[in-house]
Order: structure tokens, then C-alpha cells, then sequence
């Protein structure tokens, strides 16, 4: 140890450390304070649209996972298949979204939500009705744009700051 | 760029250095006799020239019938590459001699192809598994492996 | 008579295990430590506490279906991995990737380097015991990095966002005007960042001079990136063997010249410098047109093999993939930066305290995922 | 009650004693004022433990604890009931009696530091005449109970912290006692009331050499960073309390920060001129330094990285041991001189002495040696 610039670098540190003192930090209080996220959040589940989805299971042929189970039942009368199961383990899902790239029929979206945390291992594997869009599952705009364009703005933290000081 | 060398160009200087050493010239590689192998590299390695320094990696390969370990070379010199090819056949007690001796970072390498591979490493000076834990059943990374 | 044998005080070595449970061994790493006193006599890494066999898994996925599983090698530089990878199978089947999508490529893999570097210094230096203020401070910085992330592919931590043949989507509109800004303020934050402790004594007297790794043995052990640059080799990838487009953009490779700790940090930041200025060059000249090459979900590669590696933020990252023409690669072996980087780390703290050991463990920047794979 | 009587018998039998032997209201006066000086140190504490979470969130651009209570106020008592509800463990390699009475034996001096520290003029609990003398002999005891806990944990890490605090404070109790000892000859006396009385001109302006090398030697001894390498985090988990849990923890925990409350409130008094200060009242003066003297350790710990073992003793005995002993030496000169009260010009004086000796030794003395032969 040679303090060969007399300790000047040390005080340098110490201004810069000083000045943050006055600065306003950059975290956020979560639960009350809450960014947008990104639109194309690939959050907790997927979204399933059962009314476009034909069986062809591209999606699970797409999961690296095999998290996507699909049992599909032929339809004589419409000549078409109807899809009887559809089951994510979202357990296993890593939330890659290849399966969103790889339906050709726009069936399937990222979910939008993320807080959706389960208490029993049981309720991770979703199937059929559980996996239809609603109010509290939203769809992410992943793969999407048409959906991203109606989801708010994602707040950069870059821009957040700037904000703050052109307010003051 | 770093030029691919031309692997037959290689083959054949290494060939009249060593004669017999060299088993077959592919368009990106040489495949080395595994006796010669730390020979042919330390060659590869110290000779003006050459000056292959830097081992970018080892790893093997399960092709069933022998195993294919596979050295890539890099010469920082002359910004050159050359693949090193070397194999060794029978699942029970495959082996090929090490090549710590001459590059140090061919260590935990050769560790972890013992490991996944199960092929023995003549001269290495601690040859024991690297990421599973002593007394896993078979060796993963084998193509006829089952859990 | 008594002999000095008799007078000396007999001591011996006691053996510590640093890890797999530690503060600063950056995730699962252990050291079995031979210390007298407080020098380290010998040290012996052992891995395996995160092996996941990735390589092996890889043999059981298609070619697109690796991709989410690169980004659990290095998770500190996803889009690092995404791109060696995708280059590799690209390599083997002779794909042409569109314009925009490598300009946006080289745009991701250098925010990459720029947020890896983050975490890389800002951990050495909590390892060097500044009580996580440098540490804090990058990570803030690398949080706006990762909002640009979040932006284009929706995850903050696995990207998984370049496809075999381009990438997954185009970048949104308010991109690159974000990317200007986030491009400027962290170049306000280096400056900041240089007078907090580039001259600080303390870090001088513990990093100059501490840990140093030769030129000889950087090339013997297989060592590459920043930590070889440090040593004085002169050697990036990005310029010996231009991958993607990297040729056309004008940067400097930042070298050391001792090898020590204080050379691998500057290096670093050095580093981050020369990243901005490849941004900014990629974000000025960045054409239109498609993001991503036409090819089915699941491709058929040609039978055959094929290394392709890149300059990871940490150092030489390579995929060795062979194929034999069906829907998954027949061995994809990943040339761990991290484990062979570590190589030499047994030579580097020999004789050297327990304090410096963390630092030079640290100041090497490893990650576990990529080590134990 | 026949117990009690007797007690108290026995104290007027004693009071009729010794002429300058206490009197009887001495001990309920003594009684009353300990627990009052507990209670003021763990306030204390606990506004230490505050300031230095907020202002360190701050400085690193957090926001630091604000959900406990108003401003997070609150947060150094949900600790503490936390740590308190927390399981007690003991290793099984431990040496269990050593074990409990580490904390106790750390947490007593820290405490008894206080009795002579004044908050305002005469308001001190022992107006001892040696009363630095007493300061520095109890801080030190501290460390056995560190040492304590090193050792009886059986865990090397905790035994490598114990080892570097023991040669920490054995290194720094020298030129902690010499510069301490620059101040003595200036103010002439031990008492630390005398010593704040003397303070015409702050002795940190008379001794500014004394002043850092004090300082210096302070923050090891409290081990407070760059010197916190008993409980370095990042190389030996947390040094001698790696083992320690629930209460036990807590008490080690209430050390560190007593003590460097104690070394504030020290410095302060022979430093910064102790209660003294225009308007606002003595007691509140002394709070006001002694935190304020805190924030700048807070600070320091803020920005500095951690020096080495070797370094931490280089600097003791080739740096800050040679500068104390010069600047007891020009104090004593000094004092010769001007006998009666060192005047201004002796602040000019001593701090052309220091920037030159600061610049002398920067230039000509390396410290720590590196790397060992193996």
C-alpha cells in the first residue's frame, strides 16, 4: 500500500459517494409503486384461445419443455378436430414463448400478468377453461404487435429519472 | 480472420515428421493415431511456423462404434486454426493420452470428458470426476446411457 | 543444543472450504483451501454443484428448442450464448442472416458485454470489500440496459430472443430512441464511475500487482477475453475472426500490461467504452427490412460438424455441434469460457492471502451456470 | 426484609467509615444513572444503526428501511424483536460455556466506556482523573470477547476473524494511545471534563495529525470499514460471529455499533471540543458531534474498499506508529514553548507539520510486502 497520490483518490470516491446523498435514488416501492412492464412480457401463463386453436399441436411439438399436453378428438360432422384437453404444467414451462412464435393460427399468447403465484403444486397445471383469456389474465403483446400497440407504455427507468428532474 | 488451415496441407508436413501417425486428413481436420497424439501436438505446438499455442477446447464425440476426441488449435501468431482429431475404440476401457503435459488448461477438460464420457485420460495427473459425484452410475453424456 | 527445528514453533496447514455456501464465490463455486495463517498454500476448485447436463439435453431438443436453454449457460450474458449458438447452427446449415437482424444482433451482444461488465466489476469490488456502493451503482446502470431487454423480448434475466437465422422479432419503435439515451447516460455513469475508484489507494494496494497472470500461462491454460487482454494478449475475436458483422465497425481492443487484478478491472471498463462505440455505430446505420431469415420452426441441418465461437463479454465462447441431418443435434458441446478460464487460478493465488484469493477469484468473473453447465 | 434492613445497615455502617468513602445516597444515585446510561447508549444505538442504514441506502441510491414506522424509524426495534424471536444456535463443536459468555464479555466494556464521558459539565457518571487511561484500558477488553468467540465457535472462519481482530487492536492500541497522549500534554490532564474545559480551540485544529492518526486507529479497533476485516463478508463470511444467532447475535451486533458510538462520543470529547457549542444546549451539542462523527465513519464505509491483513498492519507500525510518535514529540515541544495555553499559531504550525509529514511518508515508505514464497 503506497499512498502515492496522498490519499486524494480516496477523497474523490468519497465526493462521489456524498453527492448520491442528495440525489433521489433510483428504486421504487413495489406493491404501491408499480412500472409498467414491458408489452411483450412473457409473464406467468399462457393464454389459450380455444375458438382459433384447430389440435394441431405445433405449440407442443415447439415446447422444449413438454410442458404443452394436447388431446384432440376427430369431429365427423364439422370435419375438423375439436381440442378436448389442452394442459400446460406451467411448472415445467420456462415462459421461452417458442410455443406463441410457433402457433400458426394465432391460438396462443403470453400472459400479461405476473403476479400469479399459486400455493399448492396442484394448481400450476392448468387445463382448458383455466387457460382462456379473462380480466385478470390478460394477453402480452409477445409475437403480438397488434395487441402491444393497446398495452401502456413500458416505463424505462432511463426516462423515468430524466422525468423526475425536468419536474423539479 | 482466422484461416481454417488447410488440414491436407498440414497432414502431409505432419506425415513425413511422423510417418504413420496420421490415420486420415478430412477437409477440416486431422485424425491423429492416439499414440502420437501428444507428439504430433507438441510438433504442432512449439514449431516456428506453426506455433499452434492456444488449445481452444477438447471435447469427444460418441459415434458408437469408437469415440472421437476432438482438439481445436488456434495459432495467435499467424491467426490459424486446426482441428485435431483423435480416436479410441471399445466402450469398456477406452483411453487416450493426455495433453496436460503441454497445455494447462486441457486439466479440468479432459476432467470432464472422463466424467460425462468415461474415457480415460493416460498421464493426467488428477483424473477424477469433475461434476458428478464419485460412484454415479455410467457416464452421461454416452449415447447408450439410460437413467 | 537445540536445533532451529526444535525452536520454530511447528504449525501446520489447515484446510477451509470456501463455498459451495459463500458470499462472494458468485454463485456454487468451492475451493478447498490449504492455508497457513492467512496465505493461501494451495487451492483445489471443485464444481458440480449446478451441473444440469445442458449438453446432454441438447441432444434431446430441436435445434430452436436449445435456444431457451443457452440462456441458463452464462445467465448474466443471455443474448451472448443466444448468439453463439444460433451462429454455430446457422454455420452448419448455411444460413444468411438479413441485414437488420445482425445489425440488431450486434447491438444486443454489445449491451450484453456492457451489462455483464456491470456485474463483473461491480461484484469484484464488493469481493474487494467496498461495501456494495460500486456494486449498487452498476447494477443500476445494468437495470437500464435490462429495461432494453425487457423491451424487445419481454424477460429480463433469459432472453431467448435471437432465432437460427435472424431474430425472434423486431425491435419496437421507441427502441432505439431509449437505446440513445441509455447509450448516453452510461457514458455520463463511467466518467462518474472512473472518479469513484480508479484512483482510490485502497483499491491500488490491493489489486495492483495482486494475482498476476502471465502471458505464457494465459495462453497455456486456453484463457481468452478480458482476462487474457489484461495479460497483454491482443486478441478479441471480434477483430481475429470477425463473426456476424463486426468487421465493419471501428473499435480498439483494450490490453493490459501486468495482468493483475487492477489490469483485468480496467480492461473492463475499457471494454465497456469501446461497446458504446460500436452502439452507437450499429444504431446510426441500421437498415430495414426482415429481421429473420425464412425457415421452418424445425430445421434439418446437413449432416456434419461445426465450431463457431464469439467473443462473449467473458471471453471465447464456442458451440462444437454435430449433426446427423435429424431434428436435434447429435452432441452439442459448449466451450465453457468460465471453466477454462479458471484453469490458471490455482498458479494466480498461490502465496497470496485469503483477502486477495476472493479478489482474484473475482476479478476472473465467472458464472456458475456456465462452469458446471 | 431482614435481608434489605441488613443491606442497608451495612451501607451506614460503611458510610461512617472513611471520610472521603460515598455516601449513603451515592449508590442509588450510581444505580440510577447506569440504567439511565444503558438506556441512553441502546437509544443510541439504535439511531447509529438508523443513520447508518438510511444514509448508506442513500448514498448507494436506495431508498434504506422506510416501512417500519414513520420514516422507517422503527426499523432498529423490529430488528431487534426479530433477532430476539430468532432460534439460539450452538455448533456442536462449540465450546459451549465460552460460547454464552463471549457476548457478555464484548458488551461490557462498550458500556462501561460511557461512565466517563461527559455530557455536559460535570454531568459525567465518574469524573475520573484518569479517566483516559480507564477509556483505553476497557476499550480493549472488548476483544476477548471476540477472541472468546472465535475460538469457541470451532468454526476457522470465525478463529481466522478472531485472529485478525486480536492483531488488529494489539497493532493500533499504540498509536491509538500515542496520539491520545498528544492531547493529555496540551489540555495537562487526564480527565476527559478537564480536557473538553481546556478546548478554547478544538484539539482537532491543535492536533490534526493526532486527530487522524485517532481516527485511523479508531476505526480499526472498532473495526469498521477499511478495517472491518474481522468480519470481512466477503472472505470470511462474517469473521467471529460466522456461528453466532438470535440474542447472542444481537449482542454482537449492539457491540459494534456501541462501539462506535463509544469512539464517536471519545472523539468528540478530546477532539471536537465535546458538549461545548454556541445556543444549542451542552447535551444536545455532544449528540449532534458524536453523529456527525459517526456519519463520517458511515461514509468511509460507504466508499472504501477493504484493506488487506498485511496492509492493516503495515499501516499501524510504518505509518500511523512513526507519526504519532513525531507528533507527541512536536506536542511536547510545543508545550514547552507556550506553557500556558498553546495559541494560534501553533494550529498553523502543527498543520503545516502534518501535510509535510503525510507527504514525507507517502513518498518514502511502501507498505505491505504481497505475495509469499511458497
Amino acid at each position: 500500500m503506497k499512498f502515492e497520490r496522498y490519499g486524494i483518490g480516496i477523497l474523490k470516491g468519497m465526493t462521489v459517494t456524498i453527492r448520491h446523498l442528495f440525489r433521489h435514488p433510483t428504486v421504487n416501492q413495489y406493491p404501491e409503486q408499480r412500472l409498467n412492464v414491458s408489452r411483450r412480457l412473457r409473464g406467468n401463463e399462457l393464454i389459450w384461445n380455444r375458438e382459433r386453436c384447430t389440435g394441431c399441436a405445433t405449440c407442443a411439438k415447439a415446447c422444449p419443455q413438454g410442458a404443452i399436453e394436447l388431446v384432440t378428438a376427430t369431429n365427423l360432422k364439422d370435419n375438423k378436430y375439436d381440442v378436448t384437453t389442452y394442459r400446460v404444467d406451467t411448472g415445467y414451462c420456462i415462459q421461452c414463448g417458442l410455443c406463441v412464435e410457433a402457433c400458426p393460427y394465432n391460438a396462443l399468447f403470453m400472459g400479461y400478468s405476473y403476479e400469479r403465484a399459486k400455493y399448492r403444486r396442484g394448481d400450476v397445471v392448468q387445463t382448458n377453461d383455466e387457460l382462456l383469456e379473462s380480466a385478470e389474465r390478460p394477453a402480452s403483446g409477445y409475437y403480438h404487435p397488434e395487441i402491444a400497440e393497446k398495452l401502456p407504455r413500458q416505463t424505462l427507468l432511463v426516462e423515468r429519472i430524466t422525468e423526475k428532474r425536468k419536474r423539479k | 480472420m482466422t484461416v481454417a488451415l488447410s488440414s491436407r496441407e498440414i497432414a502431409s508436413q505432419l506425415s513425413s515428421k511422423f510417418p504413420g501417425a496420421i490415420e486420415a486428413a478430412g477437409n477440416d481436420s486431422v485424425l491423429v493415431k492416439s499414440d502420437s497424439l501428444v507428439q504430433v501436438a507438441a510438433y504442432l505446438k512449439d514449431t516456428d511456423g506453426l506455433k499452434f499455442a492456444y488449445l481452444n477446447y477438447i471435447t469427444a464425440v460418441d459415434y458408437y462404434s469408437y469415440f472421437e476426441v476432438v482438439y481445436q488449435l488456434t495459432s495467435l501468431e499467424h491467426n490459424r486454426s486446426v482441428i485435431l482429431k483423435t480416436r479410441c475404440y471399445g466402450r469398456d476401457n477406452p483411453s487416450v493420452p493426455s495433453v496436460t503435459s503441454l497445455w494447462q488448461g486441457a486439466d479440468f477438460q479432459e476432467r470432464e470428458i472422463y466424467d460425462l464420457f468415461g474415457i480415460k485420460f493416460e498421464g493426467h495427473p488428477n483424473l477424477k470426476r469433475i461434476f458428478l459425484w464419485d460412484g454415479f452410475p455410467g457416464y452421461p453424456l454416452r449415447k447408450d446411457w439410460n437413467q | 543444543m537445540t536445533t532451529t527445528q526444535e525452536m520454530t514453533l511447528n504449525t501446520e496447514p489447515f484446510v477451509v472450504n470456501i463455498g459451495p455456501v459463500h458470499p462472494s464465490t458468485h454463485g456454487v463455486f468451492r475451493m478447498r483451501c490449504k492455508l497457513d495463517g492467512e496465505v493461501v498454500i494451495d487451492i483445489e476448485p471443485v464444481f458440480g454443484y449446478l451441473h444440469r447436463g445442458i449438453e446432454k439435453l441438447a441432444e434431446e431438443r430441436t435445434y430452436t428448442g436449445f435456444i431457451p436453454l443457452t440462456d441458463r449457460l452464462d445467465y448474466i450474458s443471455p443474448m451472448s450464448n443466444n448468439l453463439g449458438y444460433c451462429l454455430a447452427v446457422e454455420k452448419l446449415a448455411g444460413i444468411k442472416v438479413p441485414e437488420r437482424a445482425e445489425y440488431i444482433r450486434v447491438i444486443m451482444a454489445e449491451l450484453q458485454r456492457l451489462a455483464n461488465h456491470c456485474v463483473a466489476v461491480g461484484s469484484m469490488l464488493n469481493d474487494a470489500g467496498a461495501y456494495f456502493t460500486p456494486f449498487m451503482y452498476t447494477f443500476r446502470e445494468r437495470e437500464r440496459i435490462i429495461d432494453l431487454f425487457d423491451m424487445v423480448c419481454g424477460q429480463r434475466l433469459t432472453y431467448n430472443y435471437m432465432r437460427i437465422g435472424g431474430v425472434s422479432q423486431d425491435i419496437p419503435a421507441e427502441f432505439l430512441p431509449a437505446l440513445e439515451k441509455v447509450v448516453k447516460r452510461l457514458t455520463k455513469f463511467l466518467k462518474e464511475y472512473e472518479r469513484l475508484l480508479k484512483q482510490n489507494e485502497i483499491l491500488l494496494a490491493r489489486a495492483k500487482g495482486v494475482g498476476i497472470l502471465s502471458k505464457e500461462l494465459a495462453i497455456n491454460c486456453g484463457i481468452s477475453g478480458p482476462v487474457a487482454r489484461a495479460s497483454g494478449i491482443k486478441w478479441d475475436l471480434r477483430k481475429a475472426d470477425p463473426y456476424s458483422i463486426y468487421d465493419r465497425f471501428e473499435f480498439d481492443i483494450p490490453t493490459g500490461e501486468n495482468g493483475d487484478c487492477y489490469d483485468r478491472y480496467r480492461v473492463r471498463i475499457e471494454e465497456m467504452t469501446q461497446s458504446l462505440r460500436i452502439i452507437e455505430q450499429a444504431s446510426k446505420q441500421i437498415p430495414g427490412g426482415p429481421i429473420k431469415a425464412d425457415l421452418p420452426h424445425i430445421i434439418y441441418p446437413p449432416a456434419g460438424e461445426v465450431y463457431a465461437h464469439i467473443e462473449a463479454p467473458k471471453g471465447e465462447l464456442g458451440f462444437y455441434i454435430v449433426s446427423d441431418n435429424s431434428i436435434a443435434p447429435y452432441r452439442c458441446h459448449v466451450r465453457p469460457t468460465s471453466l477454462i478460464n479458471l484453469a490458471a487460478l490455482r498458479q494466480m493465488v498461490k502465496g497470496w492471502k485469503i483477502a486477495d484469493l476472493i479478489l482474484i477469484f473475482g476479478s476472473i468473473d465467472i458464472t456458475m451456470g456456465e462452469v458446471d453447465r | 426484609m431482614a435481608i434489605i434492613d441488613l443491606v442497608i445497615n451495612r451501607r451506614l455502617s460503611l458510610a461512617a467509615l472513611p471520610p472521603d468513602w460515598p455516601g449513603n445516597n451515592y449508590w442509588w444515585h450510581w444505580l440510577f444513572f447506569t440504567i439511565v446510561l444503558i438506556a441512553f447508549v441502546l437509544v443510541m444505538v439504535m439511531g447509529a444503526i438508523y443513520i447508518e442504514r438510511r444514509a448508506m441506502g442513500r448514498m448507494q441510491s436506495r431508498l434504506g428501511p422506510n416501512r417500519t414506522g414513520p420514516f422507517g424509524l422503527l426499523q432498529p426495534v423490529a430488528d431487534a424483536v426479530k433477532v430476539m424471536l430468532k432460534e439460539n444456535i450452538v455448533p456442536d463443536n462449540a465450546d459451549k460455556i465460552v460460547h454464552w459468555l463471549a457476548p457478555v464479555i464484548a458488551f461490557a466494556p462498550v458500556l462501561m466506556i460511557f461512565a466517563v464521558v461527559p455530557f455536559q459539565n460535570g454531568a459525567l457518571l465518574a469524573d475520573l482523573n484518569i479517566g483516559i487511561l480507564y477509556i483505553v484500558a476497557i476499550s480493549s477488553i472488548s476483544t476477548v470477547g471476540v477472541f472468546m468467540a472465535g475460538w469457541s465457535s470451532g468454526n476457522k472462519y470465525s478463529l481466522l476473524g478472531a485472529m485478525r481482530n486480536v492483531a488488529a487492536v494489539v497493532s493500533y492500541e499504540i498509536p491509538l494511545v500515542l496520539s491520545i497522549v498528544g492531547v493529555v500534554l496540551v489540555a495537562g490532564s487526564m480527565s476527559l471534563n478537564t480536557i473538553v474545559l481546556k478546548q478554547d480551540i478544538p484539539f482537532i485544529l491543535l492536533q490534526p495529525l493526532g486527530f487522524l492518526i485517532f481516527f485511523a486507529a479508531a476505526c480499526a479497533e472498532i473495526n469498521r470499514s477499511p478495517f472491518d476485516l474481522m468480519e470481512a463478508d466477503s472472505e470470511i463470511v462474517a469473521g467471529f460471529h460466522t456461528e453466532y444467532s438470535g440474542m447472542k447475535f444481537a449482542m454482537f451486533y449492539l457491540v459494534e455499533y456501541a462501539e462506535a458510538i463509544a469512539m464517536s462520543a471519545i472523539i468528540t470529547t478530546i477532539f471536537l471540543g465535546g458538549w461545548r457549542g454556541p445556543l444549542l444546549p451542552p447535551w444536545l451539542w455532544f449528540i449532534v458531534k458524536t453523529f456527525i462523527v459517526f456519519f463520517v465513519m458511515v461514509w468511509t464505509r460507504t466508499t472504501l474498499p477493504r484493506v488487506r491483513i498485511d496492509q492493516l498492519m503495515a499501516l499501524a507500525w510504518k505509518f500511523l506508529f512513526p507519526l504519532a510518535l513525531i507528533n507527541l514529540f512536536v506536542t511536547a515541544v510545543q508545550v514547552l514553548v507556550w506553557p500556558d495555553a498553546l495559541p494560534w499559531t501553533a494550529v498553523y504550525i502543527n498543520i503545516a507539520i502534518m501535510i509535510i509529514l503525510i507527504f514525507l511518508w507517502s513518498r518514502f515508505f511502501k507498505l505491505g510486502w504481497g505475495r509469499v514464497e511458497i
